[in-house]
């Protein structure tokens, strides 16, 4: 019966954060399967809808401090509101990652594909897969998932270097390619960057549920992060 | 907003009325003014009546009537009056009751507020009160027949044996001591008894209303009980205590019934405390029934003026004590 | 520690002498309520047995007899205290409470101070001298004593003691209290008479039996105003008046402007008789009146101390 | 902020005096219908001297005077034809101490009501119960309604002194320090409360505890001594502005403690 | 936790009955030297009656009974050898309402050094000075030493309190609430200057104001009520541990504000 | 004087941002100064230095947290500490970028560079200077420089251009060169990313000092971040 009020203010939170996710998910499926029919049209609505996303990160965040300065949270509602802040950045910059997809879309010429589309819309399920089950271990507050997601980091990694090396063989092979390699080579690694934000998300909640802050990926990053 | 529909069904006359009267606190306001005059005027006219009833008195005697360098006498069939032997009485006999009840009446006061387990506290308060509650006339008579004879004069006796007879001291304790007791001495005993529970009664509750948080605070840096007592209670119920202490003072100057059965009523008889006596009280209530001139009536009036006027010193020093006594160390 | 601030100390040594001290004084303390508690007790005793030797149902309801012969009772100081301790009353409390909430409700103006300190000068001032003024202003304009006289004197007695108990137990009701209802529409008169009073009720009416027991044991306020009367009975008087067909004021008034008597100033006149029979039935007088004064009194307090510890929660 | 909300009552240019001291100053703000509205500042600095004035309760301190004015529904409720007790009955008011009156919860509930003439056994009643309600109390003492109020624990009285301030279903409540006397489970009821008595009443409250204001109020007012010791209006803001980002520097200060 | 720290008391399944009341049941805590240590919890939960048998003041309580040790420095101050004016001057107190004695400010703060005989003018002066300053009251009072210590204003009364405790050099101070009778301001400078003085003293301080122990404290403790309404210990931990990460589901729901 | 105990606790705060910042700022120059050199003993060290980066991010991010807990901050003192979570886990993203660089000179063979080491120095030293003065910014709640600095971000991004543009010239001219080419093409990108995070910082800034949260690069991104 106490503090319904804040309660309903940290629920309210809580909606919003899941709103969000449901957004930059949609925004990072929808970029790679506009991507592969090449339909620029969704492609612009989607760059439009990032500044949507945008917004609604700001809002979050400006929510979740002004419920720290006016109701003193402590505790779980405490680490709760602080992950908030983080999980929000952390989608907000998975919604430009999409974006940038988006924006490759539009960039491509009027050329065919150098290589069936493939390997990147596998790494998009991958990614937003991981992405949906970290959110919803966030809200649940299911630890034991939270460590098991960035274990299956490494899929989307193999994806990606699969993808590399293909596009290098292509370049090698054709030096006319470039230009359509690196742009899918861009996208590729943005979708691995997302994956690897889903990380984050796993080290928020196991921060919330537990209190301590730990990495969890210190062992697959260090094959990746040579690459940035 | 049922209810507030209700409200609004009055007719308008009565709330208009209503209003005019301010819902009858105007007539409120009247009446608590009023009262609160007739109090003051009360005692104005006390005050203005008594004065006015001794005007003979006053004008035929003047300071004289109460100074104490002026001989003495008191001769109704002459219609001579001067009042400083019974004054004298009032002063010395209370003056001694108040010497003898302080430190008794602190003493029993710290022990009921301090000291006493609870569950003795109660009979020995209600024995306290009840001291005080019994009719001063029964004090009168029990002085007489009991008192007197049976503490008074053996110990009277023992003053004018010791104190009597050293020179220079004589005029106070000079001896003989009635056979019957009936003394300024016996009187200011009597009066004792009679003023110890109304100080330790007040003492008591001005230490029972002292915060405990005093007496936590002083045992708390290591003050043994009697230390918190002395250096911290006290001083902190200085004030209230001094307000008891002034309080009896004033019983005992007013006190009539008792002191008059056991003074002896005799004017006269030098300074000494063991010798019979008036006091202003005693020799009101003696002689005025059956004042026998209107000057004596007058005379009579013009003592009980003195008291009046001695209530409204007492009570004026007894503020002013407080004030000082507050501010000092209240800082208020 | 030890080298710090108590380095010049000696501290068993001070810690024993503090002991000492302590016992000491506390023991005296002690001491002084057992020795006042021994008059006291001396008094009742003896009151209990030379009056309740003396005590029986005569003593009630009859009349004094003349003096010398045996018997008779104090029926005509019972209805005399009676009487005017009533007349005082009605005198008395309905203005002092009126003046009490005038102390609650203005606490900081002229009148009220001025108010307060009549009221103390009128505690204080004594009862004989009171009775002197009533004498003044009632006796000698009506050119008799009566019992109207000696209430009107026992109300100025009563009078400072109601309207102190009554400011200090209003006070004692939050000020929030009236507030409250204040804040709620209600009218002063109405804040007053339903919320305070009877917030402060048990003690108010405490008040009042102080004053009232105060005003029974009085006795030199009723030597010239009151007088005394061997013969005054109501019963009497009532009996006279319904066979005269008198009205019942004007029953009333015969009553009142007759000089009248009281226990203590029956008390007081009996023992100063030099007849033993006199002697007697003044200690029978007196334990009548203590046990009336005591019984009040300490009804009174037993109900103040616990609405005092109530309220102060 | 929003400045198309109905507003309630709306103080404008008020001045309190007691004797001669002034002890605010010009102080102009508006109370939000349907709003919780807290009044912070530190000690003396005419808190509960604003509160106070906007129901009249000012009238009971001899020699208090009042400038400026205090609209409630648009009309100056210092207008000398309006009547106080209207007013009290449209402004109710729950003080810092629980103060129940000695007489039974029920009766303490319908003590306003029957001072409005409403004696019908059945209506009271309902009323009685329906105040009891609404201040989150019914349940706690619906077997015992004739026991006397003041055997209530401090934080079920203070819910009973409001539950009679909403039995004359005033429009606003005004509210000084109404937890500061309770332990903090009995004061986070309170808060709660307060919460949800804003659907039905405009609600203005003093409290010493900013992080409670911060809690409770939509809108929040500080106010400051100047050199004369006058309060004086500093800001009055959205709350969850004033506490991430007030105006003026001196709420800055006062709010983050560096006040002084 | 860092168990190498030196504890200066040690409390070991303390139980204290009131009559036949248990309101303290078996609780064990340390209390480490120079460190701050909160207690918080419900009201009527026992914080006042732990806090209070640190310095044997339950004693004043008739019918109070004390099971299990209390050690100060090792030794148990409840065993009957100890003389109880000794452990109260090693282990000082301050209150919740500030309670100078009504005498000047100096024979407040002198008050505990005479009861030890310690007179003499230029010592006592000295230690007055010192005392004062300690308490960061003497700027504001060297000019009035002489005049009464009621006539300052609440917080500065409890900071002469303060000073007063720690002229006899204790080793341990309690304080019971000893700022929820201040404004926030003076309840700032309190807590600063309890930040100060844990350089000297280990300091044991209950409050009810969560947000307070957090600000002040470097260790808490969270005691509750059993069943039968006996205070327990549920959690004594590092502050920033206890109200960030609790280890107990009821400090959490205490810390929370989800209690009751 | 009040509150001396939570200023004494900000400004430690503030000085462990400090000394973080410096920590970032010098991996990244070392880890360029490095890789022009080839000191691939520097860059082993640059990339167990990472760990106490990563280990004094937590740190800080903890605190701050207990502060927010423990101290009830409001207003400033609170978007302070909100800032500081934000820019310690900007900071350590920036380590990451730097380990990064050094991972890279670890990976390069043993070949001499493909093109002569001056554009991607420049931006390190350009994105450094940026990065120092916006925390001197932030340190000091300087809004005006916070409004700028993002403006120089224009220089960094001409720079990644002219790189990018050289490197692909350079593998059209010998696939050969691909695989160097690429590693640079990371580092340069790593570097123009760390550029691009120091807006967020100066948002912060901006954020501490008015209390808005608003994006400062919404224009410069647009050219950017088609690629991620
Ligand atoms: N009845 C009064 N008579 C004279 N001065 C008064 C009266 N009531 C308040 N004051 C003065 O007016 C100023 C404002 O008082 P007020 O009680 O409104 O302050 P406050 O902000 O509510 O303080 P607190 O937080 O201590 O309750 C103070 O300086 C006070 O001394
Ligand atoms: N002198 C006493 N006699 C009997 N019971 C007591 C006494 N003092 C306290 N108690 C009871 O002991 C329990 C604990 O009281 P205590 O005062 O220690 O609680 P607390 O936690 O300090 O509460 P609060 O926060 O209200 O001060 C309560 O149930 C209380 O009623
Ligand atoms: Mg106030
Ligand atoms: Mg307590
Ligand atoms: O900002 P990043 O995508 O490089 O993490």
């Amino acid at each position: 019966m106490v503090r319904e009020n804040f309660d309903r203010k940290l629920r309210h939170i809580r909606d919003e954060v899941l709103l969000l996710e449901s957004m930059v998910e949609n925004a990072i499926r929808e970029s790679v399967v506009s991507l592969k029919a090449r339909d620029l049209e969704t492609a612009r609505q989607l760059i439009a809808a990032d500044k949507e996303i945008n917004t609604k990160r700001l809002d979050i965040e400006n929510e979740t401090l002004v419920l720290i300065a006016t109701q003193q949270p402590a505790a779980r509602d405490l680490r709760f509101l602080a992950s908030v802040i983080d999980l929000a950045s952390e989608l907000e910059r998975m919604g430009d990652y999409a974006k940038g997809i988006a924006k490759i879309n539009l960039m491509m010429k009027e050329e065919p594909f150098i290589k069936p589309l493939i390997d990147i819309p596998a790494m998009a399920r991958k990614a937003t897969d991981m992405l949906h089950r970290a959110t919803e271990a966030f809200i649940s507050g299911d630890v034991e998932t939270a460590y098991a997601i960035p274990l299956e980091d490494d899929e989307v990694d193999a994806l990606y270097n699969q993808v590399y090396r293909e596009l290098l063989t292509l370049i090698m092979e054709n030096p006319r390619h470039i230009t359509q390699a690196t742009y899918l080579l861009w996208a590729a690694h943005n979708l691995e960057r997302t994956a690897d934000r889903v990380t984050n998300i796993c080290e928020r909640v196991i921060y919330m549920v537990t209190g301590r802050l730990i990495e969890l990926d210190d062992q697959q990053r260090k094959d990746e992060e040579a690459t940035g | 907003m049922a209810n507030l529909k209700a409200i609004k069904r009055r007719p308008r006359w009565y709330n208009k009325i209503g209003y005019w009267l301010q819902h009858g606190d105007r007539i409120w306001k009247a009446l608590l003014f009023l009262s609160s005059l007739l109090i003051v005027s009360l005692v104005v006219w006390i005050a203005w009546r008594l004065w006015y009833q001794s005007t003979l008195s006053r004008h035929q005697f003047g300071w004289a009537f109460i100074s104490p360098w002026v001989p003495s006498s008191w001769n109704p069939a002459l219609d001579k009056f001067q009042a400083w032997p019974s004054i004298y009485g009032s002063l010395i006999t209370s003056v001694i009751a108040l010497i003898l009840a302080i430190p008794f009446s602190l003493g029993i006061a710290i022990f009921l507020a301090e000291l006493a387990p609870a569950y003795a506290r109660p009979p020995l308060n209600y024995m306290i009160e009840m001291l005080a509650a019994v009719p001063s006339v029964v004090y009168g008579l029990w002085g007489i027949y009991v008192f007197l004879p049976l503490i008074v004069v053996p110990i009277g006796e023992v003053i004018a044996k010791t104190a009597g007879q050293i020179p220079g001291l004589t005029t106070f304790f000079g001896g003989p001591m009635p056979v019957s007791g009936l003394s300024r001495f016996g009187a200011a005993l009597i009066l004792t008894i009679m003023i110890t529970p109304t100080i330790t009664a007040v003492s008591r509750d001005v230490l029972l209303a002292i915060p405990q948080s005093q007496r936590e605070a002083s045992l708390a840096l290591g003050a043994t009980q009697w230390e918190t007592i002395w250096n911290v209670l006290i001083p902190y119920g200085l004030s209230g205590i001094l307000g008891a202490v002034i309080l009896g003072f004033g019983r005992a100057i007013g006190e009539t019934m008792a002191v008059t059965m056991v003074i002896g009523n005799t004017t006269g008889g030098g300074y000494s405390i063991l010798k019979p006596g008036y006091t202003m009280a005693s020799i009101i209530a003696n002689e005025f029934a059956e004042a026998v001139s209107d000057l004596h009536a007058s005379a009579l009036i013009e003592i009980g003026v003195v008291l009046f006027v001695t209530t409204l010193l007492l009570n004026a020093i007894a503020r002013w004590l407080v004030w000082n006594v507050n501010h000092r160390t209240m800082g208020r | 520690m030890q080298e710090g601030l108590f380095a010049q100390v000696n501290l068993p040594k001070v810690y024993r002498r503090r002991r000492l001290t302590n016992n000491f004084m506390l023991g005296l303390t002690g001491i002084a309520l057992f020795l006042a508690i021994v008059p006291l007790i001396w008094i009742i005793v003896y009151v209990l047995i030379k009056g309740g030797h003396y005590i029986n149902l005569d003593f009630f309801i009859h009349l004094p007899r003349p003096m010398g012969t045996q018997g008779g009772g104090v029926l005509h100081a019972i209805e005399g205290s009676f009487i005017m301790v009533i007349i005082a009353s009605i005198f008395a409390i309905p203005p002092a409470l009126l003046a009490a909430f005038y102390l609650v409700t203005y606490p900081n103006t002229l009148l009220s101070d001025t108010v307060r300190f009549s009221t103390d000068l009128l505690a204080g001032v004594p009862s004989i001298v009171i009775g002197l003024f009533g004498y003044a202003v009632i006796v000698v304009p009506q050119k008799h004593y009566s019992a109207l006289a000696g209430g009107v004197v026992l109300a100025l007695i009563m009078l400072p003691v109601v309207i102190r108990s009554a400011e200090e137990m209003l006070k004692l009701v939050p000020s929030e209290l009236r507030e409250g209802a204040l804040a709620l529409g209600a009218p002063e008169w109405k804040t007053a008479l339903k919320v305070m009073l009877p917030a402060a009720a048990e003690g108010v009416l405490t008040g009042i039996m102080l004053s009232v027991a105060r005003a029974a044991g009085e006795t030199a306020p009723l030597l010239f105003t009151a007088l005394g009367n061997d013969n005054f009975e109501i019963g009497r008087f009532i009996h006279y008046g319904i066979a005269s067909h008198q009205s019942v004021i004007n029953i009333i008034g015969q009553i009142l402007s007759q000089p009248a008597d009281a226990l203590p100033l029956t008390l007081w006149k009996y023992a100063q008789q030099p007849y033993p029979e006199r002697v007697k039935q003044a200690w029978a007088v007196a334990l009548v009146l203590m046990l009336f004064v005591l019984t009040l009194n300490i009804t009174a307090r037993v109900w103040l101390a616990k609405r005092k510890s109530r309220i102060r929660r | 902020m929003q400045n198309t909300l109905p507003i309630k009552m709306e103080i404008q240019e008020l001045s309190v005096f007691y004797k001669s001291f002034r002890a605010l100053n010009k102080v102009t703000m508006p109370v939000y219908e349907h709003k919780v509205t807290a009044i912070i500042g530190p000690s003396g600095c005419g808190k509960s001297t604003l509160l106070r004035s906007l129901n009249r309760m000012t009238d009971l301190v001899p020699g208090a005077l009042i400038e400026g004015k205090v609209l409630l529904d648009g009309e100056d409720i210092y207008d000398p034809k309006k009547d106080v007790v209207d007013v009290r009955r449209r402004v109710g008011m729950v003080f810092q101490h629980p103060n129940p009156f000695p007489m039974s919860i029920y009766d303490n509930v319908a003590f306003g009501p029957r001072l409005y003439g409403l004696k019908k056994r059945a209506f009271l009643d309902e009323l009685v119960e329906k105040s009891l309600r609404s201040a989150a109390l019914w349940d706690e003492v619906k077997d015992k309604l004739h026991q006397s109020g003041m055997a209530l624990s401090g934080g079920q009285q203070q819910r009973l002194c409001i539950a009679r301030a909403i039995a004359i279903e005033p429009e606003v409540i005004l509210m000084d320090e109404p937890a500061s006397a309770l332990d903090p489970v009995a004061t986070l009821r309170i808060e709660e409360l307060i919460f949800q008595l804003k659907e039905r009443f405009s609600i203005v409250i003093v409290t010493h505890n900013m992080q409670q204001a911060a809690r409770v109020s939509d809108y929040t007012t500080f106010l400051l001594m100047n050199e004369e010791r006058a309060g004086e209006l500093i800001e009055f803001n959205v709350t969850t502005t004033l506490f991430t980002r007030p105006k003026d520097k001196r709420t800055e200060d006062y709010i983050t403690g560096r006040f002084g």
